[in-house]
């Protein structure tokens, strides 16, 4: 070993190498700050004009012991000149900044990966907790892999000396050295991250200086070091991305932003009522931050308290709102049912985990749209439409929203864990650009009564409190058709049931027919997805498709009511495959709907699909 | 569906009646408690179509359909979330929630505390008939233990939760007790809850006729009203009694009310407590009172706070004094932003 | 009109018709007592050896004003010299005791039937408040019935006045009078009546004394009165029952005891945790009773509580049980999720109404089997079964306790208000000859781990606080399969995912096969049913056998699991009708299932089936 | 699973302790909670097998899997409802139930206050950090006003409910506070709320280092700690401060405590206020105090009332003395029954 820098191998450095794309996962302590390290590098990733997608992986523990390995944080990304669907199935660099780190992620490694480890951290005690017995540096077992083994930390220390910090904060920049390396890897721009770091420490500078000297000293170390082999770095090229602007954005804040647009389309305040849960709080915390736009937000004192004070708000003529995870909308069933049979807009967002009870808070599932499309007492049906992607958020948001105040009814927009914690570029919408859906509230009181309804949508009027002449009680009691006013007539129950039923039904004609995202509108198999396996389902079937096989992609937004062509669409399919992660609920609504033999397929690890995985599945059903 | 003209003209009781034919029991307490509110409401100058009022479920929670204002009947136990709601999202309505005790500290127990606590400005009045009525006679947990009740044939066991007490101890500013029968008496504290700006928290006693008939008649009956009733009033002192010569005096040792009759035993005028309304040690023991003590009635504590909804909106105020263009597009483009 | 008896017709009585069945229904104002005077009348039939079936018909007011139409307090029995299944489509014999009651109820008076009236109450004040402008008695608008219109108040003050009642109490006796006529129309013994009204009067024999005088004098009148068209009463046979010890059950009873008898064969004290609501609490009630058997109830501050303390009492060694209606169900979704994910036993009653929301809570629906299924977050299956009649609901509350605890899960048990409240003749069984299914609970250390499974029920092992060396700790959070530690592996997850299915799903082979309740095992259509449906379903297809139809009737008791031959059986049918008092869940399930095609019949106004509405069904779908 | 024989000789601290690495993050307050419940419960002798630990969802929740004890990790806020189902079923176990602010008083502040009033014999600890510690930082029930969190960017603008006022107010028998940091006070509580028989509530501050860090060192600083802390103790004086010169007073004329110096202004030892722990009103005054005034510590309210669960297996009983033979088969023929 030279001193410092403790690279084995020697020889001359080859030239970059150039790749169609890569996965790149940073792993290390809680505190090591890893997802600021993966933000950052998905950043200069996107200014280098690549597409990606994330999938950032926390500890479940708030912050756990140093070193164990439970408390490993992660950051993966996909990246490439090529358009990129998935975070990714295996690794092609794995950055360990401890054994613990090692311990978890190494499985995910493609043999002849690059592994970049911190091995100033593989002492004894960190090795004890990660539960080594011998030192996985040492002992050859990580022969398959192309081994970066530097001392990061001394290395960090010795760049940050001159700003005087002490040990420990100069030590918390051992990230910033290592994306720099990484960054020397992939031959990116490391302007925007210092811009950043200067703007973040504006009122330490010597942390900024610390942090970026750090971030330089990683880059040069990879300029000057020797490498294993020769490595020379790799060179990804732009991908063919629409032209426009780009950001990354995060389905948390897409989606709050899609809400607040669509209140704003609509011409409403957007009221949002909420009880913090994982991994639905995000939500909470964007749009209460957004108070500038008409956003009201009440952290309620529970999940049915956030529910009630939405329905409030939208009785009251804001855009009620309230946002939950699985169990937090078991709890909503109740006064779901009153906002169905009120007949007043509102929007329900189900930030899915993996179930059942508490399940496993920080993991992804998809385990809730049987509580979506059927979790209530009652024939009490509502809109039910789902997120496939961060970006896509923003759309749906804006879908909910003008599905909830024309039809007069709740919406549940389905959206889950991954989709909330990962980002991914996202060409910017104008706004102003998108067709507006301005609400009438019922001013004029001839004529008034609370539950006429509009004869195209079947949505009764809006009446505000606090509107001269149109007072009137509304209540979960089954009402009169007409004046609202309770009414136990047997006819008229069965009129109002049908027209609930009818209203929602309808919507199937105010939404797109159903399109095919790859492959052809019939044939061997169709694969029928929701949600946020959209990346690996379509990633597989392109695959599939370039090798050979008649498969097609389908991916619903509209989960209730279906869109109008479906029946007839998977009909021309010889067989449906359905991945879920869960044990198959779409699938009990297709088979249900259109009597087509759909299969499942179905995960439920708290893990999002790999490609292989259903490539492999989509391969064996056709063969089988 | 009331058609009520913007009217400058002053309404009347009836003007606050709505057109549907009022069900609840013959003889039931509430029909009074009606007629109070209604004229109330237009003693008051309220308007129908500010006014909002809003249930739960029971029998008190039909209240909103015999009112010619705007109502909602909305879930058992969830009449405070949604009123928040309401006056979240437009704080200019007078929100009025009518609760029965089941209602509002059975399943609505939390909702209750979280409302008097955030200090929500709405009149939130608690019919109790330490009952369950509208399903038929269980207990409740106003209840007094021993009660018989088709759930407890052997009589309940549990300890009753005095409401105003609760109240209290959930951080209320407003905190009031009044009763059915009282047709002077209460009207006078829905007033001073109307005008409380904040959360009012206002106990009725209610007779349920069916399943609780006469629970309250030990302090209601004429017979005994005078000696069973203690009307509180700010400033003045805590006297009752046919001859108003009974009344409250401290004992400091042991912290505990007494009562005691001026002229009698050497106490005085001046040995009787003077109700201050802002004091909330001596609201919490006037609430304790039971027999042989008369039952507090009126203004047992008001003193006013912020109330949430108001400082909500000054939050948005300012947030919006410093972006006040809000621009969704310029939103959507903060931060690091590429151009392909 | 002759004096006090109002009698418009003349001439000889003939003698006693003889019929088959016949349909009655007492109707009058809530205070006037007719659901007492129905149970009466129910006691006296039974005790003539007819068959039966009743449905009591409750205002949905405490205590209506008097008068009023929506006071209107009715009972109906059918009752016969054959089987009964339904308390009957149309009315033989309507007796109203005011103009309200006659408003109401006349719509279902067969033209021809008999008129019972009180026209005491046919003044002024009332016929306003019923609503009419004219009196009908007077305007020929009941020429198409046998009229016997009666002063029943006068008479009965009449026949009251030796016993010194005040004129109020005395009116009180008008029910018993008019049940003594009633008696003699279908020439009932009085006996048991005036046997149980001494016990109930024993208090006050001056009461006793003069609601028998009024029975003996509505009796009386009735044989010497003169009646329209000469009418003699009718004579009808007893039914070929089964041999045994009978009596007259609601379903509130039946479900109760199956229940302290299920706790009893699986050797458990039973404790019921409960929030009243309409109309679930008679089940709190009479439990409450029932502390001798080990019984303890508990009225919990809400529904979640309710479930959260039967929870409790299961996971320390009872039989948790809770019971609620459609919207309390709903607050219980995710507490049922927890008692899932722990795998501890609970049955969970939900006497449906009709809904959404508050719906009608006095009105009757099947539209929670949604919930029952679906309506929870995250993958969590658990076993449902449902009660066909009053009776029934001692066998199903058997079969839910057997299951909860063989297989240690969740069970919901489906009835609803129609079942809740009607009452039918019982063939009592002796409980000592029930085949009984002990639970074992663990006590042994060695090898113990907590969610250890069964290798044949796949239920986890029973260890209850309290069990020296047993101490564990189990949660809502994903538990190792072992040890029941938390565990975020994904296999692991995956593998507890499947085990609760395969646990669930394997309880299909210990139920019995499904049967067919009427016609042959394949053919041109079944109609399967569930719940309180199986009367007027089993009699429709009944008769349209007679029609010559070639139809079958299929009711499940089994909801979830469904019977493993069920699928193969429907497939041998050209068409399935599912009726069902909802808008088709029963259906999707089916459908969804089996892929068979099958329609529904849906009736969602707070009433239940006609026979008459199935008949017409069925011979419709069989043309068409 | 842990399997601990029967053992007559007395267990330790670390018989209390499970298997399982305890997870909360370095330095929180919770380990020197877990600390003293484990010394706690070896020095009362109690049983691990006989002992059961429920709780909610939060940081705090996660106690019951570090105890070599049963224990039940049930949902948010229900711990209380599922406590009261162990204990009806067996009152024989010993049954704690830990739970934070939110777990306790936001979700579950309903079914806290039915286990207090029905005195149900649990002991509950609350660990109070005023914050949402496993849901990363937002503001509880019991935070400050103005407590900024990702929640509220702007400041909360809630009053927050006193832990202790509510418990009083919802009519709690044994009411109680202490703090993570009092290694030698918070199990001289404990004690006492094990040997209470009925409902103990126990407040315990508590840092959460992450999200709230300090938000007691007001009170529990080393440096401040003698004069920001009084222990009270009944019977004894309500004197605290470095020279235990300093005291409370009552004023009997507004009915509020003062704070003052024996020696100092004519006061002397017989004018400090004597600390009655059966005195509700005493006990509601020392929870109000806040800074300037001490934190009070210790039992604050101890008043025993008969336990729900044994009068309800009293009840039970007397049931069956009344119809001893139980008799399935003659229940279901009670009534009229005919022979066909
Ligand atoms: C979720 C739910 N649970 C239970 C009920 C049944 N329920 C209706 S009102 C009521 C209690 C009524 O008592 P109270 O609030 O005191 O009102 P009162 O009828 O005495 O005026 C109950 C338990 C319901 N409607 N919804
Ligand atoms: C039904 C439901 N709602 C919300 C959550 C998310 N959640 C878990 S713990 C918690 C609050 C934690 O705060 P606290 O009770 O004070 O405990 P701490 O973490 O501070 O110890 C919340 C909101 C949940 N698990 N379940
Ligand atoms: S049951 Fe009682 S509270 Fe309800 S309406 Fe009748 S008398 Fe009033
Ligand atoms: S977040 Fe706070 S309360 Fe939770 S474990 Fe960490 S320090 Fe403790
Ligand atoms: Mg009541
Ligand atoms: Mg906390």
């Amino acid at each position: 070993m030279t001193t410092n820098s403790a690279i084995r191998l020697e020889g001359e450095k080859t030239a970059r190498q150039t790749l169609e794309s890569a996965v790149v996962r940073f792993a290390g302590d809680s505190g090591d700050g890893m997802q600021l390290t993966g933000s950052q590098f998905t950043q200069a990733t996107a200014l280098a004009g690549n597409d990606l997608a994330t999938f950032p992986d926390f500890p479940a523990e708030i912050r756990a012991p140093a070193g164990t390995t439970f408390g490993v944080s992660s950051f993966q990304i996909n990246f490439g000149s090529r358009d990129i669907k998935t975070a990714g199935d295996t690794l092609d660099v794995l950055v360990a900044m401890n054994p613990a780190a090692l311990k978890v992620e190494l499985r995910n490694l493609k043999a002849g990966g690059l592994l970049v480890v911190d091995s100033g951290s593989f002492n004894e005690r960190n090795l004890r907790k990660a539960g080594y017995d011998g030192n996985p540096l040492e002992d050859g077992s990580l022969a398959k892999y192309r081994l970066i083994e530097i001392d990061v930390s001394a290395l960090t220390l010795e760049a940050v000396k001159a700003t005087g910090l002490s040990n420990k904060e100069a030590l918390r920049c051992k990230n910033m050295w290592t994306l720099g390396l990484i960054y020397w890897v992939y031959d990116r721009d490391r302007q925007a991250t210092i811009d950043e770091l200067k703007q973040k420490f504006a009122k330490r500078p010597e942390l900024a200086e610390a942090n970026i000297a750090a971030l330089n000293a990683g880059h040069a170390f990879g300029e000057t070091a020797e490498m294993p082999d020769g490595f020379g770095g790799f060179v990804i090229g732009r991908a063919p991305i629409a032209p426009g602007l780009y950001r990354t954005v995060s389905g948390g804040e897409a989606l709050s932003w899609g809400l607040v647009a669509g209140a704003r389309l609509a011409g409403l305040k957007l009221f949002m009522g909420s009880y913090p849960i994982t991994p639905a709080s995000p939500l909470l915390h964007v749009l209460s931050n957004l108070r500038q736009f008409g956003v009201t937000t009440f952290q309620a004192e529970d999940e049915i308290a956030a529910i009630c004070s939405a329905i409030g708000a939208s009785y009251a003529g804001a855009l009620g709102v309230t946002s939950s995870s699985g169990p937090g909308v078991a709890l909503k069933g109740e006064a779901i049912g009153l906002a169905i049979t009120t007949e007043l807009p509102l929007v329900i967002v189900n930030s899915q985990r993996a179930g059942p009870s508490t399940g496993l808070p920080t993991k992804t599932e998809q385990s809730d749209l049987y509580q979506a499309v059927y979790g209530r007492n009652g024939d009490a049906p509502l809109a039910v439409v789902a997120s496939r992607s961060p970006a896509d958020c923003f759309d749906t948001a804006i879908e909910a929203v003008r599905l909830a105040t024309k039809y007069m009814t709740p919406v549940i927009l389905l959206t889950d864990g991954y989709i909330a914690n990962a980002a991914e570029p996202w060409l910017i919408p104008d706004v102003d650009a998108i067709e507006p859906f301005p609400v009438t509230f019922r001013t004029d009181p001839e004529g008034f009564h609370p539950f006429l309804r509009d004869p195209k949508t079947m949505a009764r009027v809006w009446a505000l409190p606090g509107t001269p002449g149109l007072m009137h009680r509304i209540g979960g009691l089954e009402k009169d058709h007409e004046s609202g006013n309770i009414s136990y007539d047997p006819t008229n129950h069965q009129r109002m049931t049908d027209a609930r039923r009818n209203k929602i039904e309808g919507i199937a004609n105010d939404i797109p027919l159903q399109t095919v995202e790859v492959g052809g509108t019939s044939g061997r198999m169709a694969v029928v997805g929701w949600g946020s396996t959209y990346g690996p389902i379509n990633r597989a079937v392109e695959n599939a498709r370039q090798e050979g096989l008649d498969v097609a992609h389908i991916h619903l937004r509209h989960i209730w009511p279906l869109p109008r062509n479906l029946g007839d669409l998977l009909k021309g399919y010889e067989k449906v495959l359905v991945p879920e992660m869960n044990t198959g609920q779409l699938l009990t609504v297709l088979r249900s709907e259109y009597l087509v033999p759909a299969e499942g397929l179905n995960k439920v690890s708290g893990q999002p699909f790999r490609i292989a995985e259903i490539q492999a599945a989509i391969r064996a059903r056709l063969q089988g | 569906m009331n058609v009520v003209a913007p009217a400058a003209e002053k309404l009347s009781a009836k003007d606050f009646a709505s057109d549907q034919e009022v069900r609840w029991c013959p003889g039931c307490g509430d029909y009074a408690i009606l007629k109070s509110v209604q004229r109330s409401l237009a003693d008051l100058g309220a308007r129908p179509d500010n006014t909002v009022f809003v249930s739960g479920i029971g029998c008190a929670a039909r209240f909103p359909y015999y009112m010619s204002t705007y109502g909602f009947h909305t879930i058992h136990g969830r009449a405070p979330a949604i009123a928040t709601g309401i006056k979240l999202a437009n704080p200019d309505l007078d929100v009025w929630v009518v609760s029965g005790d089941g209602d509002a500290l059975s399943i609505g127990g939390n909702h209750l505390l979280h409302l008097v606590r955030r200090n929500i400005n709405v009149q939130f009045l608690l019919f109790n008939n330490e009952i369950y009525g509208l399903t038929k006679g269980q207990y409740s947990p106003t209840s007094r233990i021993g009660t018989r009740s088709p759930s407890t044939p052997q009589g309940s066991i549990e300890a009753p939760v005095t409401a105003i007490q609760f109240a209290l101890g959930a951080g209320g500013r407003f905190v009031a007790r009044s009763a059915d029968t009282l047709q002077k008496h209460l009207p006078d504290v829905l007033r001073r809850a109307y005008e409380h700006k904040g959360c009012s928290f206002v106990e009725i006693l209610q007779n349920c006729i069916v399943y609780n008939d006469g629970a309250f008649d030990g302090y209601t009956d004429r017979s005994v009203a005078a000696d069973a009733q203690l009307h509180v009033e700010h400033g003045k002192p805590l006297l009752f009694g046919k001859d108003r010569n009974r009344g409250l005096r401290l004992d400091p040792k042991n912290l505990c009310l007494e009562v005691v009759t001026v002229g009698e035993n050497g106490v005085s005028a001046a040995d009787i407590l003077v109700h201050d309304e802002t004091n909330r040690v001596l609201a919490g023991m006037l609430a304790a009172m039971e027999t042989p003590m008369p039952v507090a009635l009126g203004v047992l504590y008001c003193n006013p706070a912020p109330a949430y909804e108001i400082e909500l909106r000054e939050q948005g105020e300012a947030a919006r004094a410093k972006s006040p263009s809000a621009d969704l597009n310029a939103l959507l483009r903060k931060g690091h932003t590429w151009t392909v």
